[in-house]
Formats: structure tokens, C-alpha cells, sequence
């Protein structure tokens, strides 16, 4: 038996190859340190792609690491962290050092530049960043300009809406019919998924859509472009019902600093120096430790 | 009762927050702000995370918003339009906690990049802060009382208060008023004088204490109001109740 | 045992007293005949409530009985029908005889109307509308107007956003601890839910939180002020999962042509001579009937 | 092989989707079409109802988008924000169906009102009409040919065709072109007449039966293309699998 969702199954190698090119503009939707498209991030690194320009509202690990080793030179981000295990450690350097051009938003106003791309608009209104510093910047930018309410007159901030190339989602599961589980929060994974021309979802598991609850779905097959089969996919980070992340691990990252040689050596050492995310689980994290990771998330639910 | 200057300061956060009152929170101090009150006077009141967590009740909150132990037991799950779009920008959050680097005269909040040793350094930036100070209807922001954190001017204004010392609505914000709570006093903004000022000071702390360790000028008269103290059973309830690693040496 | 839901629930009877007045501005989300409101508007029509507005964004069977029983007098809709079983006799005869203040839209203005009531904004861009014969009529009603892009210059309608002072919706289920479950195609419920002041929501059943799966909440226990119990509450339309329409009833319905005389009679025959939406289930549909109703619905998930 | 002119319709509507579009239908005509062209040359298109319901596959779709048994089957249940703003606002759709009381010469199409015997009389309403001609990449009118019904100037305009006759996108809409299938003629607009024009006369009908039918000025040539007739297999599959109920009579 064939099922639909094997036509859109393909590697990450396969899947960032087709659909990420240099200069590609990238959305994702991890947050500080849950549900990280690490993956997919590794395999953008791996390939050396470069002069990439990302899009999310929580900037994450994920983002990060793809900044660290170079791949990356254009950012919007309504702030981030790694909560309080660490800052965004490549990600403030390069802005201070102005190695990215940073565009800072608030949360909110990420959301609504993704949700206006989702619905066809070239501008949306938002109250966010009204006479702060992140609004004046992005004016001299021309992504954002005022603009007065035509019934009330009531200034608002008008901002360019975002389309971007490819959405990286990581999500818990596809059904065989190719459909999308979130579980959890939800952050702004829909608006993003819809903002995007194409979308690689990879998921820690396929299940028979038998087995799968139709209401429960969050994308819809339609909608997915590729799906990667990518268990512990978000490792070092979390996700909801399937791992807590790993604290060790994250901690020791951001102990890096992002110092160049010590970022170069993260890099060789997890990521390019294997051919795959699972070398690189494999290598990593003892099935001891993995263990424990399951089995807590799995208490916290 | 002995208490902290940490269960202080998570005291006179909670009393801010009023029974049904819809509450914005981060981990840490402002977490337990909003659980202390829920388990005292405001047992109707609803507390959420920016990425769409409502009302966990867990035993350990863990490093953060994006830390699975701090969603542990929420009543629901939803996502950044509902909780950041239909409930802060809609006008229905009636406390947001913010995170600060800086606030000052004004009461605008930097929590994106500071000067360090002459050298700019780059933080979290906004995250849900410019949205919560731009939009809810009372923000609590808590802080150390320091020169450097309680400043005239911030370094970068990542979240506005009162603009050139004017009313909020009036220069179309829709954020209502900031409330800063110090390890030393709560401070508001002060219409007549058109920059932040001193409401009260916490119990044991001297008035000179208060105007050395804040970056602009403070008239502060003798008879200023002392914050009230913690009762028993409020400090009861927060021992008891509270996870200590939420707000304990968390200054 | 208490649970939480209990703080809000009350009789259909109790909740319109107090959540609805003469002059109300009323969200539905019903659509043509699936889903309506039927026994809150039952008890509006009961209670005598004049001079309301309604705003939805598919007119279905609650709005035109409402309409037809006179206690609506303005009217912000996107067309609707009951589907091939007839037109919207009572709102298409008083549009024609101007007796309603009729406002007319494309269903996706009116959902931008709501969800920018949500988002707090005054004003929403769309691209629907624009060279119609409907927002020209919403142009000089000062409810809409043109408005450009402030990046693209390109031309949009800006219209106004709505608050209803209260949105009547009917559900499949609440929890004990008062969430709402909605089951099948949404609609429009989360934009006008958020979009309104207060949330009434009549429900077929409430069901103990522990058999409620939490992903499934569609509706939070925070938004919703009042829960009445009020099983087949959209009868005669259908509610997926758990009654189809009755044709019979409303091909009836439809027959009266809304002559004045004849809807009149149907209201005090099935509304006003009895004093609860019970009554009127009693009164109107055979055990027969109803058992019919329930078992093609559910064999239709 | 013989075929009924509803047949020979929904053939025609089904030809116009192609593999992997996405389409927005509503009950009857359209949505056999729809269903045929999945059946046929198009398994990867996805069919969408405005309320929400994606893919039923139902053998009875009852009496219209609100029916229970329309939904049967469905692979997805969503809402109007997803279909009518994210995927059609969105500019996702590339075909959508639209029901009509009138069209016109420009391609304005009425679904709101009409005179009859002189009175107004007010029907449906645009419903998510207005947005599929206004927003999807190709829009498809079915309707009887009639001079009442294929105007000159429509009595009230629920969605605009080409705007003075001038090509739409020019004057800020985002629909695509307007495909008019009816039981005589493909009609579509023609630049160069700046007004709607027939591409094709179905097999049988003569050009002045189309011409005395239209309720605008038409020139039509002698060597007018002819409507392909269905296939054998188009037709087998249209009887075997898409109910009747769908088009039969349903003019």
C-alpha cells in the first residue's frame, strides 16, 4: 500500500537542497529553546548555504547556530534567548558587530508582518513599537511607516508584510495522509506556514491516519511541501510530549560565547563533520540520557 | 513576620493584580507574582504566557517560557495571535509583567542593548515586552534599584512610557500606567512632574538610600508613604505555595 | 463536588435578560442551516428585545426569525440562504422593503470585520468589495472607505472593525471547568468570540473534564461569560455530530414567504405560546423524528 | 456517445482544473465538476467549501454547503479564516466556482438582487462570491444562457468582472479571468472587444441562438471553435461516480 504522504517524505539533505537556495529567505518558528527546527538547521549548515535571510518571532538555538557558522546575513526577530541558560550568544555579537543586518521587532509585530503575508496583504496596522527605537530603525528601512486610522484618525505603525521562500516547522507528528500534529502551544506556526511559498515540516514520527484524530489536525496536507522524518529532530531543545531538552548541552553551547574558533569547533565537531542529524544524535547524547529526556517530557504533559 | 526583600517585592506585585484581572507573565518574579495573588486574593485571575501557555500549575517553572516544566498543567494551549493578538493587542490584558536592562524617567524600558564598559552589548531585545508596555492595561515592571537600571535616559528604547513626559493616550499608546517595583520602592509616573516618582518606599529603606541609587533626580518627601508590609498569610501562602526558585535570588 | 462551570450557567432565559438589551449589537456564527443559534434567538424573540443589530457573516435560519419576528432593525451580513431548502424569506423581503438598515458584505469582509474587532484594531484592508455595488453603499454609510498601501500604493477597502456588544454561539460541548468544544468546520467562531464584549454559548452537553481531550478546546473557559445547557439548540438546522436538519420544519418555514400574517403565526405558534426552547422541542418534534435525525448525523462524521 | 448539455457542462467546468489546483466550490454544477476532474485528470486537486470543510467525499451532497452529508468524508476541517483569507485573500486558489443570478457584458456578476416584474427582489447575497472573483486565479461562472441572465449591464454588481472593460489587474483587483460555461457557449473576455466574447459554441447550437440569447451585442464568426465534446471515459466516470443529484437539472 502507498500512502499519500510518502510522494512529500524526503531526507533533510533532499529537502534543503530542493527547496533552500543561497540567498533564500527563511521563516521558522522555534522558540528560545522549545521546538528548535534543528534538523533542518544542521543540514542548511551542512550545505553551506549562505547570505540566507530569516524570519521568526522568537529568535531560538536554531537560528543561533545557523548565524554562528556564517550562513546567515539578514535577520528579523522579535528578540530572543535561549532562556536562562544563555543569550542568542551568535546572534547579539554578529548584531554588535553589524556581521547580520538585525531588524528587531516585538513578538507581536513578527506575528502580524507573518499573518498579513498569510492573508495576500502588503501592509497591516499594528499598535506595537509606537515611538521606539526598534520602529525607527525599521522606517529608515522602509519595512515600516506611520499610518493613521482612515475612520478614527489613531496613528498606527504600518509594516511590510512577509512571504517568505521556505518555512522550516518542526512538528510532532505527519499521518499517512501527509497532515500536520502540533501539539502544545501553538506560537505562530500557522500564520508562518501560510506566509511561506513552501513548507518542509519535519516530525519525530509518522502515524496511520487511522490512528490520528482529523480535529487534531494543524496543517493541513495540502499545505506541506516536504515532510522529513526526523526523530529527536529539535534535540538539544525541547518538545511537548517527546523530550525535555537538554540542559547540559545547551548550557555548554552557550558557554561558547560565540568566540569565532570555539563556534567553528561546535560546528565541525556536531554538524559538519557527520552526514546526517542522526550521526550526529548518535555521537551526541547516550541512549541513557535520551531516556530521561522522553520519559520527563513525557510526565510533564 | 520576617520577610525578604524578594517576597516584598513579589507581594506588592501580586497586590496589583486584581480578582479576574487577565494576567501576562514571564518566569521568574513576575510568575510568582501572578501565582501568589491567584492563590490569595485574585483566585479568578488568569495568568499567560506570550506563546500561547494559560494558566500552568506546575511545581517548577524551570529556565523559562520554553521550558516544558513551566507549562506543566495549563487548562489550555493556544498560540501567539490568540494570547499576543485577540487578548493584548484587543485590549484584554489587564497586568502585563515586563522584563527590563533599563527603565527610566519616562518610564521607557530597554531590554534590547546596553553600554558595557563603553562597549554595546546586545541582550534578549523585546520579545512580547514592546507589546505588552504598548498595550496592556496597567504593565509591572520589577527591578533591581541601581544608577544603572533606574536611568534619565535609556540607551535604546526597546518598550515606550511617557513620551516626552506626556500622558500615554495621548500620543495614541494604548499601554495604561507602568508601575515600578524596586528592591527599594514602587515607583509611577507623576503627571504634575512629568517623569516617574516615588510612591512609596519599602519598609527599612531611607529616603537617601532611594535617591543614590537612581540615575535622575527624585524629590522625595519625608512623610512618603511606606509600602505595606507582607501579612502572615500572605507570606504563608507564597512560602508554602510558591516555588522559592521563582523569585528567590532572582534580582 | 463544585466545578468551575457552574459559575456561569444559567437558562437561555437568564443569560439574554442579562447579557442582552433593546438596541444590542449581536454577533452570530451560524451559517444558512448548520449551527444556529436557535434557542438564544428563540428567547430574544420570546423576551421581546427590539431594535437590535446583527452582524454575521453567513445569514442563516436564527437571523431571518429573528428579522421576521421585528426585533432587528439593522443588519451587517454577507449574504445568506437556507441553502436550496429557500432563500432568507423575512431578511430579503425587509431589505426590499427597507424596513431593516441592511449592510451587505462578502463573507470574508465580514470575518476581516471581526478578526480586526479581535485584534483591537479600527480599521482592516481587504481586497474583496472593491467596484462592488456593496461597498459602495458601505462608503456612504461611513463603514468603509478606500485606502492605499503606504509601501505599494496599491488600492484597498479600509473598513471599519466591529465589537458586538455580545456573540450568541452554539456548541457541541462544554467541559466542567467551562471550555467550549467546537466539532467540524469553524467558521468564523474565534474572530467573532474574541471580537465581542460578552460570550454567550448554549451547549448540546457538558462533559466532565477529564473525558475532554485539552488539544481540542476551542473556546477557553476565560472568553465565555455565560454557558446554557440547551440540547438540539440549533434545531431545526443541523449540528454536526449530533442532528441533522429537519427539512420538513424548515421548507415550511421557507413556504411562509414571510407574509406578515403567516410569520407571526409561526412565531407564536413555536415561540411565544411556550415558555422554553424545551417547550417548543416538545412540542415540535416526535421522539421519532429526533432519534432519525441523531443517527444520520452522527453516521455523516 | 450521447450526452445531456448538463453533462457536456460539467465536462467543460471540470477541463478548466487542472492537477495539484486548489478549488473553491459550492453545491451543484461546480462541485461535479470538481469531483470529476479529481476522478480524472486532476487526482492531486484539493476541492474547498467556504464554511471550512476540505476534500468530503460524500455520494450525496444534499442541499447546499450547510448540509451535513456535503461534508461527509471531508480530510480537513478549518475555518473562514484559513479558506477565505489565508488561502483565497492569500491568492491560493486557482480556480473558484461563483453562482449567479446575471452577468454581464463586462463580467460583473449579481448574486443580490434583481427586478422582477418591475419589483425588486432581493436573493442570496454575495456569500463568499465577491471574494472568489475577486481574489482567485481563475473564476468560473455556470449558468443557463438566457438573455435575463447574460446582460449588458447587471442590475446590481455583488463582484466586478473587467471594469470599463479594461484587464483587472490594472485597476487593482487580484481575480483572475472569467470563464462563462453555459448550456450554449464558453464565453471570455477578449481585450481587444473589451467586453465579454464566445470562445466556443457547444456541438448543436447554432450561432444565432447564442447571439438571439445574449442580452449584449455579439460578434460571432461563422468559424467559431466548437466546444470538445466529453470523452467516453469522462462520461463513464461522470455517471458512475459523481452523483447526479449534483447537475441533473439542476439549471
Amino acid at each position: 500500500m502507498t500512502y499519500e504522504v510518502e510522494s512529500k517524505l524526503m531526507k533533510a539533505e533532499e529537502a534543503i537542497k530542493k527547496y533552500v537556495d543561497d540567498g533564500s529567505h527563511i521563516a521558522m518558528a522555534g522558540f528560545a529553546i522549545t521546538r528548535n527546527s534543528m534538523a533542518l538547521a544542521h543540514e542548511i549548515i551542512r550545505q553551506r548555504k549562505r547570505n540566507l535571510k530569516v524570519s521568526m518571532s522568537i529568535g531560538d538555538m536554531a537560528l543561533d547556530i545557523m548565524v554562528g557558522s556564517g550562513a546567515v546575513n539578514e535577520v528579523n526577530y522579535g528578540g530572543g534567548s535561549l532562556d536562562r541558560l544563555g543569550p542568542l550568544v551568535c546572534v547579539n555579537k554578529a548584531i554588535v558587530e553589524k556581521k547580520i543586518k538585525a531588524n528587531e521587532h516585538s513578538n507581536f509585530s513578527m506575528l502580524m508582518r507573518f499573518l498579513g503575508g498569510a492573508l495576500g496583504l502588503t501592509f497591516v496596522p499594528v499598535k506595537s513599537m509606537l515611538y521606539s527605537d526598534m520602529v525607527n530603525d525599521l522606517m529608515r528601512k522602509g519595512e515600516a511607516t506611520e499610518i493613521k486610522c482612515p475612520f478614527t484618525n489613531e496613528v498606527y505603525v504600518a509594516l511590510k508584510t512577509l512571504n517568505p521562500d521556505v518555512a522550516l516547522i518542526h512538528a510532532q507528528a505527519a499521518d499517512t495522509d501527509g497532515n500536520i500534529y502540533i501539539y502544545g502551544p501553538k506560537f505562530d506556526i500557522k500564520e508562518i506556514v501560510y506566509a511561506s511559498r513552501k513548507v518542509i515540516v519535519s516530525v519525530e514520527e509518522i502515524i496511520p491516519k487511522e490512528r490520528a484524530l482529523r480535529d487534531l489536525i494543524f496543517i493541513p496536507s495540502y499545505r506541506v511541501d516536504a515532510v522529513v522524518l526526523a526523530p529527536f529532530g529539535a534535540y538539544p531543545t525541547n518538545l511537548y510530549g517527546y523530550y525535555y531538552h537538554d540542559e547540559e548541552h545547551i548550557r555548554s553551547y552557550a558557554g561558547l560565547q560565540c568566540r569565532e574558533d570555539a563556534v567553528q569547533k561546535y560546528v565541525e565537531e556536531y554538524i559538519t563533520s557527520v552526514n546526517t542529524f542522526e550521526e550526529f544524535l548518535k555521537k551526541t547524547i547516550s541512549s541513557d540520557k535520551l531516556l530521561k529526556l522522553i520519559t520527563l517530557a513525557r510526565r510533564l504533559m | 513576620m520576617k520577610y525578604s526583600k524578594e517576597e516584598l517585592m513579589v507581594v506588592t506585585g501580586a497586590r496589583e493584580i486584581k480578582d479576574y484581572d487577565k494576567v501576562l507573565v514571564g518566569i521568574g518574579l513576575p510568575m510568582a507574582c501572578a501565582i501568589l495573588a491567584k492563590l490569595t486574593h485574585a483566585p479568578h485571575s488568569v495568568i499567560f504566557f506570550e506563546n500561547g501557555v494559560v494558566d500552568p500549575k506546575s511545581t517548577d517553572y524551570g529556565v523559562g517560557l520554553a521550558d516544558l516544566k513551566a507549562w506543566s498543567g495549563a487548562s489550555y494551549y493556544t498560540g501567539t495571535l490568540e494570547v499576543m493578538g485577540y487578548m493584548l493587542h484587543g485590549g484584554k490584558f489587564d497586568v502585563g509583567f515586563v522584563g527590563v536592562l533599563e527603565v527610566d524617567m519616562y518610564g521607557n524600558v530597554n531590554s534590547t542593548i546596553v553600554e558595557v564598559n563603553g562597549k554595546p552589548r546586545h541582550f534578549t531585545g523585546s520579545g512580547g515586552g514592546n507589546d505588552i508596555v504598548s498595550l496592556a492595561r496597567k504593565i509591572i515592571v520589577i527591578t533591581r534599584h541601581e544608577k544603572r537600571k533606574i536611568k534619565e535616559k535609556v540607551f535604546y528604547v526597546t518598550s515606550p512610557g511617557y513620551i516626552g513626559g506626556r500622558d500615554r493616550r495621548e500620543v495614541g499608546l494604548r499601554g495604561g500606567d507602568i508601575v515600578v517595583i524596586t528592591d527599594m520602592a514602587v515607583l509611577k509616573f507623576n503627571k504634575n512632574k512629568g517623569k516617574m516618582d516615588v510612591v512609596s518606599i519599602h519598609p527599612g529603606i531611607k529616603i537617601e538610600e532611594v535617591i543614590n541609587n537612581t540615575g535622575f533626580p527624585l524629590e522625595i518627601p519625608s512623610d512618603v508613604p511606606t509600602t505595606p508590609e507582607p501579612t502572615e498569610h500572605e507570606l504563608k501562602v507564597l512560602r508554602e505555595k510558591v516555588p522559592a526558585t521563582l523569585y528567590s535570588k532572582s534580582l
